[in-house]
């Protein structure tokens, strides 16, 4: 299972669309998520949604391609595919909250053992609080998968008993794909799914966390 | 009934100090950059802006900001790489926040124009954004309650007008424009073109003119 | 004052139509008020909205004009005008409740001194009750304005001091417009503005509300 | 993902005796006929229908009535000239009738779209169809606490779908179709007109795909 080495984020991104399902409904968060549009099987029939009012997207604008009008949520510039559609931001928004987006994958400071996501502040004081749509995300969304680094740059996990950070949502995580792991949040408790470049041992010494390990048998 | 102004400075007048007024546009697609250059002009203050973010760089809203005419942010996302001008104020303390959920923002826009005078939301619940908010479970999750945020002025970008005041948008430029415009006592709204009367097609008419006071193209 | 008759419903429905400011967004409910959209001025650029989702609604369709997607509240076949916007219930009633509509005139089967309106349920125990949009309307226009007969068939005045049948709205009406005599409702309870056919003296006597004499200072 | 059905009967399989249907249409305009036909050969009972009315004549909804399929009808306007149908299985107490107002309704069933758990509306407050319901003080007005109306099939009419069932529609015969296809577990649509992916214009969709289970032309 060690044998092989962590994962870049091309190969996160490569697995979380892996397991997106064909024809989904997709929101990918701003920042690593965003990597997991150039891994989708072109006849997938993933539509990919934005927040700022449409459906599918298409990738990112280059050149003359660039319309100012036509943004994702990131504020960069993108493309329409055909079949997409636009509305409004209270159209957009009650969409994801009403739960009609299938996936959405999401960034995250830390992940509790629960599926507490937090990813909007650091909780530092003189932060300034920006929110932005992560919140209703993670609410809304019938799967939130997170896709992050398992190790933050000081070596400390981001996979925690509780998490220390401000809460985006309370028990909304389904996933958590890293660079070293795969976890399933179950009503059991977190199940290790995939290792990468590590064993079991090695990751349940390192998370502070109660965890079983599921790569075994998969 | 809608007026067709000869110029942003008449599309503004009389914007009183103190006033809530409600700004469009997420980065910059949609936003009414013209009709903002005109209210620094009016000169207007004391006022609550309610807009996605706080301002990029040093015009439209950012300028409005520096000049010390505006006492609080309503607000999804103000912290941005070029949100100095906020940045500063805030860590001042010259300017109040309210950092709202970026999908509540638009659901408590969209309630004042629809006459809700309140509603259950999902989002937020169990987090520092819902501090001090009633709650109430129903099916068995926490929603929080959420009071309607009404504009004095709204100040939007669309891209075609007919004189009526109906309104279509352009792509992600649709966003906070036509639930903006259902929320203000005076909607104001810049345009790149204003055409007859039966020139738009009835079925695909964002916004009726029945929101809209102003309009200018700019 | 007494010296003209009684008006008929055409006489009515042009007093109405008289005190539609130009430019108005009004909603004719069903029955006597459709009356009045023939004595609209034609430069008056007063708006039609019909609840099933349409403003600039144009007369009624005949012939080869009657399209089955194109119906008034009343499933009448009506036609559109230049400006037209088609829009979902939800919209629709968001206009509505929301406050936009400037003027609604609604039949009534009575109204009290306070401008309590019943207009939706006769009370009958094996009446099948069915309020459509009455609700909504008398709770949503700017002005409520009432348009009917100030008796009905067995000589009773629809103008009370309380409801007698169920309620479809509390202290909603402004102004009631019948055959006989237009009354405001006011603060200081309701005021006869104009009188036909009848002297305050006998109108005062078959009515058992408290009302006031503003016909000579108009 | 929508599914494009070869028949309006594949388009209603599997809906399950009790099941809430939510169907579209006021008066004939935009009233899913084929779609409501098929449900009648299908076979399900026990059913909670929502729908403006409560049938007329003979046929469609009325049909379904007269089978003694329905349970319970949740409407705004059950009275009609020409619904003897619900009117005889009404005064024989074969039949439970909620009526609610028409926007209330409208609103009930964005609100199950939209993630919303409950709202507070202005409309009834004070009248009978708001006995027995929550009621609270805004800004000095009553409002009733409402909740959601959600379906576990909608049966709607449009005009064209493309194959991901983007639709659009005619005139007043939108009405309820947009809010319902938000608010039902399945969501079956009949359309004049199937057409290609990237025919119809991204800004005009009404109903974006997302909300699209199933599409037949009839």
């Amino acid at each position: 299972m060690s044998a092989q080495a962590s994962l870049g984020k091309a190969e996160m991104a490569a697995l979380v669309a892996r397991d997106i399902p064909a024809g989904a409904y997709v929101n990918l968060g701003i920042g690593l998520p965003t990597l997991v549009a150039d891994h989708l099987e072109p006849g997938s029939g993933v539509v990919l949604h934005t927040e700022n009012g449409m459906l599918n997207m298409g990738p990112q604008a280059h050149g003359d391609d660039v319309d100012p009008d036509l943004m994702n949520a990131g504020k960069v510039a993108v493309t329409e595919l055909p079949g997409a559609a636009y509305f409004h931001h209270a159209d957009s928004f009650a969409m994801m909250r009403g739960g009609h987006l299938d996936v959405c994958v999401l960034g995250a400071f830390q992940v509790s053992a629960a599926g507490d996501l937090a990813n909007w502040h650091t909780g530092a004081a003189d932060a300034i609080p920006a929110v932005g749509g992560a919140m209703d995300l993670a609410v809304g969304a019938k799967k939130v998968y997170v896709m992050t680094t398992m190790f933050a740059k000081d070596g400390s996990p981001k996979v925690v008993p509780e998490c220390a950070y401000p809460l985006t949502a309370a028990r909304c995580v389904d996933r958590i794909y890293t660079d070293v792991a795969t976890l399933e949040v179950t009503g059991d408790g977190l199940v290790v799914r995939d290792l990468f470049g590590i064993t079991y041992a090695d990751l349940s010494a390192r998370l502070a966390v109660k965890m079983s390990d599921g790569s075994a048998s998969s | 009934m809608t007026s067709i102004c000869e110029s942003t400075d008449e599309a503004v007048a009389g914007v009183a100090d103190g006033s809530t007024v409600l700004v469009g546009g997420f980065g910059m697609a949609g936003m009414p950059t013209h009709l903002i250059d005109a209210l620094i002009r009016q000169g207007a203050t004391g006022l609550t802006v309610v807009s996605n973010n706080a301002g990029n760089g040093d015009t439209g809203l950012a300028a409005l900001l520096a000049e010390g005419r505006v006492r609080k942010v309503i607000c999804s996302f103000p912290r941005q790489h070029d949100s100095w001008v906020f940045d500063g104020l805030y860590r001042s303390g010259k300017i109040e926040l309210e950092v709202v959920p970026q999908g509540t923002l638009a659901e408590r826009l969209r309630a004042a124009g629809a006459g809700i005078g309140a509603f259950y939301c999902p989002t937020g619940a169990g987090t520092l954004l819902a501090e001090g908010k009633e709650t109430r479970e129903i099916d068995g999750r926490t929603h929080v309650l959420e009071f309607p945020i009404k504009g004095d002025v709204a100040l939007i970008g669309a891209h075609r007008s007919d004189r009526m005041g109906n309104l279509v948008y352009r792509k992600t430029a649709r966003n906070f424009g036509p639930v903006m415009a259902t929320a203000a006592t005076t909607v104001a709204v810049q345009v790149s073109e204003i055409v007859e009367i039966g020139t738009l097609d009835p079925e695909a008419v964002v916004t009726p003119g029945i929101y809209i006071d102003r309009v200018v193209a700019a």
